[in-house]
């Protein structure tokens, strides 16, 4: 039993970090909402070149092997920096196409790469997954149905999401059929487990934010990070979060199902809280879509339903159909 | 006058209810007007106005000669609940019929009601608040925006921020400083109606969190007001808006009508989705909370018809419907589940309205200090 | 519509809490848990002297008709004031003895006097509510089943409930049954309305107990009661009471099942929100038997589960079975 | 040692595990024993840890000398995983254990340590924790129980309060002002050992909510100390006591062990009232926070082994099992619907414990003012 990140998983974290920290995320996600993809694909290029989308590619289409931590480890700093794009859906593909050597060969070394991105719906879950992420930037379109796995041509008219970075697309039901029994139930395991450590990103990026904020904003003569209405809200936040994140890390290291289920429902309730004391503390301008904030506020509360409501991961936790 | 506990309306008032809903069902748009927040949007609830307005069912409980049907409180109540009830569009000119006219009835001139009220009833004049400044959110003693004596009137000079309904209204109401060396920071503050598109008013709308802009910045220039729409008593602006600040938080900001509609469309949803277990005790605690709020504005209103003044209950209020508002709307998003993320349809749209709930109209942290120190007693604290 | 107490109505509570806080009723509580009933059944005649077991008994049989709102009235006193014994039960029963007049010619009017108590079960409802309050006590002991309605000769041993003042004893299924159809739903209806008014009175003891501690409490030289976690939690207490109220007083207007079951989880929700800040806020003190906060916390949490425990109440209000 | 993220353990530990289950089947009573927290109780939990204590299970943690196995951290998680899992009794020791025993190890000599430690491993000495006085609760800075020199030790003259176990335990342990003179509230004060039945000891009885004594008055009437019971440097008891309640929030005051057995027994009981969907919401929840305990307390024990010195993350910890407790015993009493008043069954008996929790160990409240400042940075404030 060690449940700590090696060092070369830190190492890892640092330098993503470091790379999405001096690329002014926030101009790329505005980008990017507006239907702009350019600063986003060079962006995605990047992420890619560090190794990103091949920690679900096996090493002969040039992965790195399924690694879970360490996609748990790189998806906590996507959601720290609201990179945009199909991210999670990128990577869910790869696990589907995983499952066929001539889809694997003919696809993942791209996704690995990074020159191309791809997104996916599932009709098999309960709640079905029917609208594609990004189906206008993604050049993979994938819908995992009952039927089968189907490539399809192209996406639908993009709808908004409550965050204007998630470009939600309905995806035709035409196109090639390449599978029989798509693996949804791995591929949404990864999918959730994507999200989840997402989700503690986005939350910790709320938290950091909220502090500093409170720190500088006087109201009433003083810093209202003095009063302690704000200051007992936000180590709340910091207890969800921290307890969140050893579910996240657990789950990627057991990748059973009820662990990514509780990782995910924690972790996406953690980030939501976080939003919550985040608008909350901000007042006003938080509210507002032109300070940045805004940008993880509505991620977060996106993320809760995305691969996996509330509901649905307790029904996963008691183990229930 | 019986006194005994009765909730049931008379049947005058229940005529009054038939005849509102007769009109309501004969009137309302089959389908939802574009989003307020929108310049198409606004122009359409702008018109609505005017269609409420012409049968008198845009003020009710005003008086009759400026546009009203002298209903009262209860009325007033009855017409709510069919209002939402019957899904009517949300009111573009809430602002000026909640916050500014209970100010002109209660502190204005006759000339002043009788020029402002009607145009105001019938949506020709939208008004907008102008009470936030970048350094003052919660702490209204705080704000600097000036107003410096001149010929026939006053000049406007400063910076207004979270001004709602601004970017596409017509005027606005707010307290500017008009005496910089008065003792406190209460004092030397006088209430200004201004136009918005007079010379030297710059608006700069702000997007809310789906980018609509539900409020604007107001930079002001050397923005000329004449003395006839000062309201009150120059440098007694803190006051008059306190009194204001009351009926924001009060009564009549939020009506029961809309949260019964609201918890009524939840119960629809629940039941469309399957009516799943896992989901019934939000749904329940929803509607239970919605009850409690209609029966929680009866009493206070009976209080208020026996002639007792509402005072810090408010605070009460405030924080109660913020965060039922808020509740519905989670509730029915989890609900949704992985559709709960698209934006425009009813819920998220009233999501991302009942987000900034428990921050305006005074945020809920302040709310509770006034609940602890006005209602409980409790010493003062640093908060 | 006119919803607020009339005249006579307000006389009554206020009359009912001047008795009631002359009474000392601590110290008939403490009696009352060691099953020492002589100072209970004293307060319990001066009660029924003010009229409060007659509001659910009609005139002819010495009670003043069903009311009801002066019903909710009393109790919301007998809640303030920890007041021990079957009151609740003693209502339910005389509902269920009201409907045959052979019955309520033989018990109503000792029910109505105060001479005898009565206690109830009903193993009708979804859970069933098979432990009579103070059996060894009342000297009515009625058990509704789906078999008709039974008088019970005696109780069995007295369980301890957390509540101690609340002694609960299993009715043996024997003894005279003296109906086919017990009206248990309308008893149900009256023991719901009862427990919900005294749950709302004893919130409102808590608070006004925590409100007074906090002010005198110092810890770092300061009022406890000048912490602004102390003042918000309070401030939340006092809002989930005075919206419990109405909800209550409006449900002994409409005696409709879904009010009734709304003002019961309600009020309850809010007395046990109470309880729980009065014990956090009061520290080690609170937590202690001998100090009299206890004989309120104990019944907060006890009053939740009786006659309606909040899943029961919350399918009402959905109008599920 | 591999360097690899890995929560299995290694073949040793299991084994380990093995044998503690197996003796665990062997010996763990097959009904519960009547409460710790009555005299008939206490001496059965008394005789239990002797029963544990006789094959080395009562402090595994400890070195071999004084009654342990040398147990790693690990180990000892498993140990407790085990423990709670096979329904064992509640630790009447834990006073000692947990707070007392760590203090001995970092600041106590050899000499006390040999004296001491056995008979507390055995159970043969229990020990109860004298912290807190009639005005000084959350703000023990405010400590007013003297201590005075005398010939060879120290004259203790106060009231102590809230002692847990005091009503039937030997011994206790605190802090007590040994230099009224000091300039601040935290020096001068000394941490000393002292007999329950030593003259001048008087010892009253106090019931929790359910009357049961779980804690004792302790009125001190110039009681002897020896020099030899002074734990560190007189005067320097804070500091020393500091290191105590950091233990006390810490890693080894409620055990993972304990909330995983606990949210099992929750699920079965859910299973066994026919697993209610309106109920699952709260059991998932409880399940689930029951595992993040389990692994916050994995990797904070992985920091540890690597070196990392354990901070304020106890404060963390501290709310977070506090809470957690409580919400598992609410939920299951909430199951049991009417039944669940009922006294004296493992979940109301486990509520009125978990009621405590957020109080005692240093406030929830506290607690957050510390995550605040040390964890957040938060300007201090006036609370």
């Amino acid at each position: 039993m060690r449940f700590l990140l090696d060092t070369g998983q830190r190492d890892f974290a640092s330098a993503l970090r470091a790379l999405l920290a001096a690329a002014d995320t926030p101009r790329v996600v505005r980008d990017w909402s507006r239907g702009e993809h350019a600063s986003g694909r060079a962006l995605w290029g990047r992420i890619a070149e560090a190794g990103v989308f091949g920690l679900a590619v096996p090493e002969e289409y040039g992965g790195a092997g399924r690694r879970p931590v360490e996609l748990a480890v790189a998806f906590v700093e996507l959601g720290r920096y609201a990179v945009p794009g199909p991210s999670v859906e990128t990577v869910a593909a790869a696990v589907l196409l995983g499952e066929r050597a001539d889809l694997a060969k003919r696809f993942l070394p791209e996704l690995a790469s990074g020159s191309a991105m791809a997104t996916v719906t599932m009709s098999f879950a309960r709640h079905g997954y029917g609208l594609a992420l990004d189906g206008d930037a993604a050049q993979v379109r994938l819908a995992a149905t009952p039927e089968g796995l189907r490539l399809s041509p192209g996406a639908g008219a993009v709808r908004r999401s409550l965050d204007p970075a998630r470009r939600l697309t309905p995806l035709p039901p035409v196109g090639e059929l390449v599978g029989a029994e798509p693996a949804w139930a791995e591929a949404l395991l990864w999918a959730r487990l994507a999200t989840a450590a997402q989700a503690l990103g986005v939350g910790l990026a709320l938290l950091d934010r909220t502090v500093a904020y409170v720190k500088q904003r006087t109201q009433f003569g003083v810093p209202i990070g003095s009063f302690q209405a704000v200051r007992h809200r936000l180590a709340d936040v910091r207890i969800a979060l921290e307890f969140a994140r050893p579910l996240v890390f657990g789950a990627a290291v057991t990748m059973s199902p009820a662990d990514v289920a509780a990782a995910k429902l924690s972790a996406c309730e953690a980030g939501y809280a976080a939003a919550r004391a985040a608008l909350q503390l901000h007042g006003a301008i938080g509210y507002t879509a032109e300070y940045d904030l805004s940008l993880w506020l509505t991620k977060a509360r996106a993320l809760r339903g995305a691969w996996g409501a509330p509901e649905e991961c307790r029904r996963v936790v008691l183990g229930r159909p | 006058m019986t006194e005994a506990v009765d909730l049931t309306h008379t049947p005058a008032d229940e005529e009054f209810r038939a005849e509102a809903r007769a009109w309501l069902t004969a009137h309302v748009p089959p389908r939802p007007l574009p989003s307020l927040e929108t310049a198409e949007g606004f122009a359409a609830h702008r018109a609505w106005e005017a269609e409420l307005a012409a049968d008198r069912w845009s003020v009710v409980s005003w008086p009759e000669r400026y546009g009203g049907r002298d209903a009262g409180l209860v009325r007033w109540l009855v017409f709510e609940e069919e209002y939402y009830a019957a899904g009517a569009p949300g009111r573009v000119g809430q602002n000026g019929v909640s916050l500014l006219a209970p100010t002109l009835f209660d502190h204005g001139t006759e000339e002043q009601r009788a020029r402002v009220l009607p145009p105001m009833a019938t949506g020709e004049v939208v008004w907008a608040q102008a009470w936030s400044e970048p350094e003052a959110g919660s702490d209204l003693a705080a704000l600097r925006s000036r107003a410096v004596r001149t010929a026939g009137g006053w000049l406007l000079t400063g910076q207004k921020t979270w001004s709602s309904r601004a970017a596409f209204a017509d005027r606005a109401f707010g307290l500017f400083r008009s005496d910089p060396d008065t003792p406190g920071p209460h004092q030397g503050l006088t209430y200004l109606m201004f136009d918005l598109r007079a010379p030297g008013v710059t608006v700069r709308p702000i997007g809310r969190l789906d980018g609509k802009p539900a409020f604007a910045e107001l930079f002001l220039d050397q923005v000329f007001v004449p003395d006839e729409d000062v309201i009150g008593e120059p440098g007694q602006g803190w006051r008059i808006a306190m009194s204001t600040a009351g009926n924001e938080r009060g009564l009549t900001l939020r009506s029961p009508g809309r949260f019964l509609a609201c918890a009524d469309r939840l119960l629809s949803l629940w039941q469309e989705q399957g009516a799943p277990e896992s989901a019934a005790a939000g749904v329940a605690d929803a509607v239970v909370r919605a009850r409690a709020y209609q029966l929680f504005t009866y009493a206070a209103a009976s209080r208020h018809l026996d002639g007792e003044a509402l005072g810090p209950e408010s605070s009460l209020n405030k924080v109660f419907w913020s965060e039922l508002d808020l509740a519905l709307h989670e509730t029915a998003l989890d609900l949704l589940g992985p559709a709960g993320e698209e934006a425009g349809s009813p819920w998220s749209e009233g999501y991302v309205f009942a987000l900034a709930g428990p921050v305006y109209a005074g945020t809920n942290e302040i709310q509770r200090d006034i609940i602890a120190e006005r209602l409980l007693g409790l010493p003062k604290g640093r908060r």
